[in-house]
């Protein structure tokens, strides 16, 4: 569904993400893990095309997306969310997803239609502020937000827009431990029937291991391994690299 | 009501004139509208010997800032000429007289334009008159310093826009229409460095330069004509502004010869007298002749016209009289006021400069060229 | 060394558009009429006879004060056009003035220079400035934040020097070009047809609002909000910023050449003045000063901006003014210095502007209404 | 070659008022966050206070040591109203940044209009030592000595504002507080001193920029800040905002670019190629000339 | 028990309108961490805040913060750090425009020589990427410089904001071995979301819920007791040991 192939991002020397081959085949869970500063962020960045590769591709469904603009790679079905919270502070949290919704369904280049009035919307808005549980703060100021809330926010713009490959950048970070099994049911969920793929870098590892069919290694850019829970858990420089002796 | 009211102006025959004086009390052209407010008091004091009345009826004056914005200035006049006002008077700014004088033919009122110099108010419409003189008359008195101008070479050296576009056209047409070769340099109004202007013009070598620029960046513009050596290769002309002004040619005012409009000791008429002795100061400075001018036109205008606005127009429409400036006359065709002009030096150092006359020109000498009246 | 920060401009102090939240209970009912109960009290103001004195030098319905109120109203317009950029799409454009400039230069060459009927003329004369907009902005929204603010400056200043230089001899330079009337329809020459444009100038108002209102209360305009907040978030959303942001820049600059056609025939001419950064700068005041991203807050801090610069002059010359002592009266005889005044001090007593004024004195109502006894 | 060499100078001393009055924007701008349209304000503080100054202070003059206590005196008045300005009326308003332009578009309107209602519309001459009305000859071309004082002046300007960034820590501090000046409280440095400190090197700059200007042009009026003001926008944008190097480059490209277009192509073409040079340079590099990308 | 170093009393913060902190009051233990526990958006970070004086311009703090005799309310926030309170906030807030050199040499505090040999062998990272902008270092990067730029000094008390968010778990053990040193030395109040590194870190502890105190106590007790941690914090007790 979603391949790079030899994708490569280098600022002067350092190639920052280095000749990463991936594929992720629909219905698919990757989890992506790896030391700070290896390269995922920057991996989910090049997908999305908020920066451009210095060498290397990017198939989606088999095409070509490598120079597609953002917002066209998004309309082909790619989603995100950000690691640092992006949401759009000044709008209410509903408003937020009513834009993420409008945007997915199209017609947003109208300047004469009330869009308070499109039911639809409305209602596709609140079924996924329904699955976040973010409905009661729905009339909250978004930039208002605490920085749980505004964690669950981001996937609720995702799961607006129904992407087909979605990318998750952190989602758990800060949030508290009550909420994490909520959000991991949400995740969970989203991947199920409709072979949407997901690609999602955490940290905590036990959503990892509760969620990915199969997890990528990254370290210093380079995809170290790639390969189901169990044996890259059992991977000695996994072990040394990334997770360290347990608390 | 009705939304089509206007006060009407009344026919009583004790009832005040009421006049408005459109002028800039505040903006750039401060101490222009100060002069003209100074000498338009004077004058009127002069011309209903101190009672401020014509017949039994008093003039009332209401004074208006325009801040130099035509905006403002329209909304000012239609104020006035819906309160009843029929006479309109001041405009320091170009755009604000040729603004104000469609507003005063729609409407019927008699408009006297004040130190705007803009030749295109001259013939503008029928009930626009003005007080003071134009470029064109700046133009002849600057044609005087050369002679003969046949054969010789004559350097325009304007800022861009309308005032150097009106400049220019006027010298192209009096001294190149005499035989000279005119020729032009113009630079932005906002220029602040003028070396290759200087340059342009020295490489030029004209016999006369004749300099046409107004604003702030004037003392800039002469110091750099001096270091570059312009000033003392050639007869450079040009108009003598304020009295505040004099002191920013420094070592340069020397080097030029000045037409002017006016200085205090330009002429010594009854007029200038009773000015003198009127003004705050005592010092008649550039533009308060135009402030008396338009006094007395407005006390002729009353007198001869009572409400009546085309009567006015009639009674001011070749009329003669003593200004300050000594015998003017409106010209009945286009309402060109003609007038003396005067050719002057600048001496003195520091701050302490004073002008003094070397020539003066009679209105006829420097009359404009009659224009088709437009409305 | 001096490294540089991202050139981002921060999004205005601009409130949740209304049009995007629910109304208030209270007023719930009411509340959609009221634009139209103002509207026609403005309507039927020519008609009032009543003095103010102080606030209007003649009676409501004379023509100094309708001519007032028509330039009020028109700034009015232009102000909520320019908050559609500044304030509901968080574009800081330095250069609209250039827009509405194209207007009324615009009209007045096309009436004035080629002798076009006004119907003509003005259509020409938005349509080239919409255009206009469109062209331009297409090249100056590949920058954003203060780099956009700068070029579009730049723009402008470029259409500032052409006006000022009399290019062609068409614009009549620094001393303007007055319009020509004689082809005009008669109901709009003179002083007696003041309230034609007074009615002109409150229909150029209404229709900016409505159509103001309309824009953002319409999907494009949730979109506009959003974009205010983060444009990258917009384009992984699956919307294209640039194309938005433009339509926004176009639809505002043809909102402000219609305000530049009424204004010409109010004014009854052009002046280099209106080509001025300035007078962007002034948009930008009086849409802070009633309060970005509101309805009604850009309309009544452009009225009341204008209204201002026009009444300090008298203002500056009364004779209250001139009985002070010297340190006083001399400031403020310059209304500018007035003005300025004004709006620093509006700046730190009304964050949010006017338009915050009814949420800031809530407490104060709710204190004063009288509590239901238990 | 007289004339390149003539109009290269001259265009240099052009571009050394331009570079004058942009440091101290481009200074505020950067450091401080605040697009200080009050700018010319402090220039004609700077200006008006020489010219006072050499007329009435003890001690100061026209001429000689005079004149520099005359100039030293403006500088210390430009500094100290732009501390003022920053104590009462931007500081109030820090992290609220439309604001704070707004409050110096403000006090442009009511700065200007003080100084007119003070001291008039009109241009004053103003006192400056004869030397500078004089010019030197440099390989046949008489160059202005104004120009050259603006150039020298400059070079002053240029080296002691890089000295300051480059070597206190007050660069630091005030480079970290346009990012977040909370943290940078929460770092237990009182960052309101620092931005003090950047208003009043800003101010003192752009009182220099007035008062050497005003000698240039030979008057002093109240508009004349603000007329300066736009060229310095256009200087400071190109040169890439905040970057006291790039002003430099920017403000030499301006200088010569609008000299030599004045002289060889028709009038006014200089302002537009300035503009335009403005357009171009964004739309490649929207972040000027020495501004870097910002990562996100 | 000795003398609390920080007590809390009443704390109670208002920010646009919403009372977010209602009569808060708790104390921190002159040695050892102590946690402040609670969901999402019930007010740790603004508690932490107001204790450094950083509340927004449009919120309202009234109550008794006290560090010794000394009430820290209405007093600067550069003088309360100067006096020896150090705060690492919750989203790091390195300064990105800066190198990581210079962020480090932004926290040197006057008069104190800075301890960049103890940073250093805490963090090598930073001492290697020196020159590079703290914009591009990646989140657990920043984390370590955030951390670092505190303990350049001497500090009497430190606050810490949800420091492991968003780390690998080999670096959330890194920084919790870190914290677990510094607070051999200086007390630590931590918000921490991380059940284990609490587990592994705490001493006391204390719980916020609807803008009130919960619980506080010892934190060791407070994990064993399933019944409250179920109630307190959503979790039972087998899963924050798992
Ligand atoms: N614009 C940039 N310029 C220079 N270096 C950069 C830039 N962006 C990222 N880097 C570097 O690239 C590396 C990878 O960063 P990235 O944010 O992708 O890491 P990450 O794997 O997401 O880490 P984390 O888990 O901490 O979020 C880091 O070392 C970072 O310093
Ligand atoms: N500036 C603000 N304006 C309005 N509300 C605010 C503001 N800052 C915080 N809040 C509100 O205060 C509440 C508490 O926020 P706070 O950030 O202290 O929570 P928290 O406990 O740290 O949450 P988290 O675990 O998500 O970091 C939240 O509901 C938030 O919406
Ligand atoms: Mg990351
Ligand atoms: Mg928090």
């Amino acid at each position: 569904m979603l391949a790079t192939r030899g994708l490569t991002w280098r600022i002067g020397e350092v190639a920052i993400v280095d000749s990463v081959y991936l594929d992720l085949a629909p219905g698919e869970f990757l989890g992506v893990i790896g030391p700070n500063g290896a390269g995922k962020t920057s991996l989910f960045n090049l997908i999305t095309g908020l920066r451009r590769p210095t060498e290397g591709r990017i198939l989606l469904d088999g095409e070509d997306v490598t120079a597609l603009p953002p917002h066209r790679r998004a309309r082909l079905g790619l989603g995100r969310t950000f690691q640092a919270s992006s949401v759009f502070g000044s709008l209410t949290v509903r408003e937020n997803v009513r834009l993420a919704v409008q945007a997915y369904r199209g017609g947003s280049m109208k300047l004469w239609r009330r869009a308070a009035a499109d039911r639809e919307v409305a209602a596709a808005a609140d079924a996924a502020l329904d699955r976040v549980g973010l409905q009661h703060r729905g009339a909250a100021l978004a930039g208002t937000l605490a920085h749980g809330e505004k964690r669950k926010l981001e996937i609720a713009l995702l799961l607006a827009g129904e992407p087909r490959v979605m990318l998750l950048d952190e989602p758990m970070a800060g949030v508290s431990a009550e909420d994490v099994p909520e959000l991991v049911a949400v995740i969970k969920s989203l991947t199920g029937d409709s072979g949407r793929a997901v690609l999602m870098v955490e940290h905590h590892m036990d959503v990892i291991l509760e969620l990915a069919d199969r997890i990528a290694v990254m370290h210093h850019g380079a995809l170290l391994a790639c390969d189901t829970p169990d044996t890259v858990m059992a991977n000695a420089t996994v072990q040394e690299a990334y997770l360290g002796e347990s608390l | 009501g009705s939304p089509q009211d206007t006060a009407s102006g009344g026919g009583d025959s004790a009832a005040p004139v009421k006049v408005g004086l459109v002028y800039s009390q505040s903006g750039a052209l401060a101490s222009y509208g100060k002069q003209y407010i100074e000498g338009f008091k004077a004058g009127l004091d002069h011309a209903t010997k101190g009672t401020g009345k014509v017949g039994d009826r008093k003039i009332e004056l209401t004074e208006v800032d325009d801040a130099g914005d035509p905006a403002k200035a329209v909304s000012a006049a239609k104020d006035l000429i819906g309160k009843g006002a029929k006479i309109i008077a001041g405009s320091t700014a170009s755009g604000v007289a040729l603004q104000v004088a469609p507003i005063a033919a729609q409407n019927k009122v008699l408009f006297i334009s004040g130190p705007a110099a803009t030749d295109a108010i001259t013939g503008a419409n029928k009930y626009t008159f003005r007080s003071g003189r134009q470029s064109y008359q700046d133009v002849v008195t600057a044609k005087s310093f050369i002679g003969d101008p046949a054969g010789k070479k004559v350097v325009v050296f304007a800022q861009d826009g309308a005032f150097g576009d009106a400049n220019e056209a006027a010298v192209k047409a009096v001294i190149g229409g005499a035989g000279a070769s005119v020729s032009s340099v113009r630079a932005p109004a906002s220029a602040t460095e003028f070396t290759p202007f200087a340059s342009q013009i020295k490489a030029a070598k004209p016999d006369l330069l004749f300099v046409a620029w107004a604003g702030t960046t004037a003392p800039a513009m002469w110091q750099t004509l001096d270091q570059q050596g312009v000033l003392s290769s050639t007869t450079v002309v040009t108009g003598l502004d304020i009295r505040a002004s004099w002191p920013t040619f420094g070592a340069a005012g020397s080097k030029i010869s000045f037409l002017s409009h006016y200085f205090d000791g330009a002429s010594d008429t009854e007029a200038a007298k009773a000015a003198k002795a009127k003004i705050p100061g005592g010092t008649i400075d550039l533009f308060h002749p135009d402030g008396f001018a338009a006094a007395q036109m407005v006390v002729r205008a009353v007198q001869e016209g009572g409400d009546d606005v085309e009567k006015m127009v009639k009674a001011l429409e070749g009329w003669t009289f003593d200004g300050v400036k000594g015998s003017m006359t409106i010209r009945a065709g286009d309402h060109a006021l003609l007038q003396p002009m005067y050719q002057a030096k600048l001496s003195g150092s520091g701050t302490a400069f004073t002008a003094a006359a070397q020539k003066s020109l009679t209105g006829d000498e420097t009359a404009p060229p009659v224009t088709q009246m437009k409305g | 060394m001096t490294e540089v920060k991202s050139p981002e401009v921060p999004a205005p102090p601009a409130a949740v558009p209304d049009e995007l939240t629910p109304g208030r209970r209270r007023w719930h009912g009411v509340r959609p009429w009221l634009p139209l109960a103002a509207l026609a009290v403005a309507a039927i103001l020519p008609y009032s006879t009543v003095s103010l004195p102080g606030i209007f030098e003649g009676p409501l319905n004379s023509p100094g004060t309708l001519q007032l109120l028509a330039v009020c109203l028109v700034f009015g317009g232009l102000a909520a056009g320019y908050d559609l950029l500044f304030g509901r799409t968080g574009m800081l454009s330095f250069g609209h003035a250039l827009y509405f400039a194209a207007g009324v230069y615009g009209t007045d060459i096309l009436v004035t220079r080629a002798g076009l009927p006004l119907w003509q003329a003005a259509l020409l004369a938005v349509t080239g400035a919409t255009t206009l907009a469109a062209l331009l902005g297409a090249v100056a929204l590949r920058t954003v934040g203060i780099a956009f603010a700068m070029v579009t400056l730049a723009f402008a200043q470029v259409g500032a020097i052409l006006v000022a230089r009399d290019f062609g001899g068409w614009t009549g330079g620094e001393e303007g070009l007055p319009l020509d009337v004689s082809g005009l329809p008669p109901a709009l020459v003179g002083v007696t047809n003041t309230v034609n444009l007074y009615w002109l100038a409150l229909a150029y108002l209404a229709v900016v609002v409505l159509v103001v209102h309309r824009v953002s209360g319409s999907p494009t305009g949730r979109v506009l909000a959003g974009l205010r907040d983060d444009e990258r978030r917009i384009g992984v959303l699956g919307l294209d910023p640039y194309r938005f942001k433009l339509v926004a820049f176009t639809l505002a600059g043809g909102l402000a050449a219609s305000g530049g056609v009424v204004y010409c025939l109010i004014v009854g001419g052009a002046s280099p003045h209106i080509t001025s950064s300035e007078l962007t700068l002034s948009l930008l005041v009086m849409v802070v000063l009633g309060g970005p991203g509101t309805r009604w807050g850009p309309v009544l801090g452009g009225i009341l901006y204008m209204y201002l610069d026009h009444r300090l002059t008298a203002f500056g010359t009364s004779d209250a003014v001139e009985s002070l002592p010297a340190v006083l009266s001399r400031p403020l005889s310059q209304p500018l210095f007035v003005l300025g005044t004004v709006f620093i001090l509006a700046v730190y007593f009304f964050p949010g502007g006017l338009a915050s004024l009814t949420s800031r004195l809530t407490p104060l109502t709710r204190a004063l209404r009288p509590t239901p006894r238990a | 070659m007289t004339t390149v060499i003539l109009l290269a100078l001259t265009g240099l001393g052009l571009a050394a008022l331009y570079f004058l009055v942009a440091s101290g924007l481009s200074l505020v701008f950067g450091l401080a966050d605040v697009l200080n349209f009050a700018h010319g304000l402090f220039l004609g503080v700077g200006a008006y206070a020489t010219w006072w100054a050499a007329g009435n202070l003890p001690g100061a003059g026209s001429d000689g040591f005079g004149f520099v206590v005359a100039v030293a005196f403006g500088v210390l008045a430009g500094a100290l109203v732009a501390v003022l300005v920053e104590l009462v009326l931007i500081r109030p308003l820090y992290s609220r940044t439309i604001e704070q332009v707004l409050v110096t578009v403000g006090l442009s309107l009511a700065g200007v209009a003080l100084l007119q209602a003070t001291w008039g519309a009109d241009a004053r001459p103003f006192p400056r030592p004869e030397w500078t009305r004089q010019v030197t000859s440099i390989l046949g071309a008489n160059v202005p000595n104004g120009g050259l004082l603006l150039i020298v002046a400059a070079v002053l300007v240029l080296g002691a504002l890089l000295a300051f960034l480059r070597w206190t820590r007050y660069g630091l501090v005030i480079r970290a507080g346009v990012e977040n000046r909370e943290m940078v409280t929460a770092l237990g440095i009182d960052v309101r001193k620092a931005f003090t400190l950047v208003f009043a090197i800003g101010g003192a700059a752009a009182a220099l920029a007035g008062a050497l200007g005003s000698v240039y042009f030979g008057t002093v009026s109240p508009g004349q800040g603000g007329s300066l003001l736009i060229f310095a926008f256009i200087v400071v944008v190109i040169g890439g905002m905040g970057s006291v190097v790039g002003s430099a480059y920017a403000a030499v490209a301006v200088g010569l670019l609008q000299q030599f277009v004045n002289y060889y192509g028709e009038s006014g073409l200089g302002d537009i190629c300035v503009v335009g040079l403005l357009a171009v340079v964004l739309l490649l590099r929207p972040q000027g000339f020495a501004g870097k990308v910002a990562t996100a | 028990m000795s003398e609390p170093v920080l007590s809390v009393e009443d704390l109670s913060v208002r920010i646009a309108g919403l009372h977010i902190l209602q009569g808060v009051s708790f104390t921190v233990a002159p040695t050892g961490v102590t946690v402040l526990l609670g969901r999402n958006g019930v007010g740790k970070t603004t508690t932490l805040r107001a204790i450094v004086g950083l509340t927004p311009r449009n919120g309202e703090v009234r109550g008794a913060i006290r560090m010794g005799a000394q009430s820290l309310l209405a007093r600067p926030t550069h003088r309360l750090v100067r006096g020896g309170l150090g705060y690492v906030p919750e989203d790091r807030c390195v300064f990105t425009g800066l190198t990581v050199a210079e962020n480090l040499r932004l926290a040197e505090r006057r008069g104190t020589t800075p301890a960049y040999d103890k940073v250093f062998a805490l963090f090598p990272e930073l001492d290697r990427r020196g020159r590079q902008r703290a914009g591009s270092l990646s989140g657990g990067q920043q984390q370590m410089l955030a951390i670092g730029r505190v303990l350049l000094n001497d500090n009497r008390l430190l606050l810490v904001d949800e420091p492991t968010k968003g780390l690998a778990p080999k670096v959330v053990t890194e920084v919790a071995e870190v914290l677990e040193r510094v607070a051999e030395s200086v007390p630590v109040l931590l918000v921490e979301q991380n059940l284990a590194v609490v587990r592994r870190l705490a001493r006391d502890a204390v719980v916020l819920a609807a803008g009130k105190v919960a619980w506080a106590g010892d934190a060791q007790e407070l994990l064993l007791e399933t019944g409250l941690t179920k109630s307190l914090l959503g979790v039972g007790s087998a899963e924050v040991h798992s």
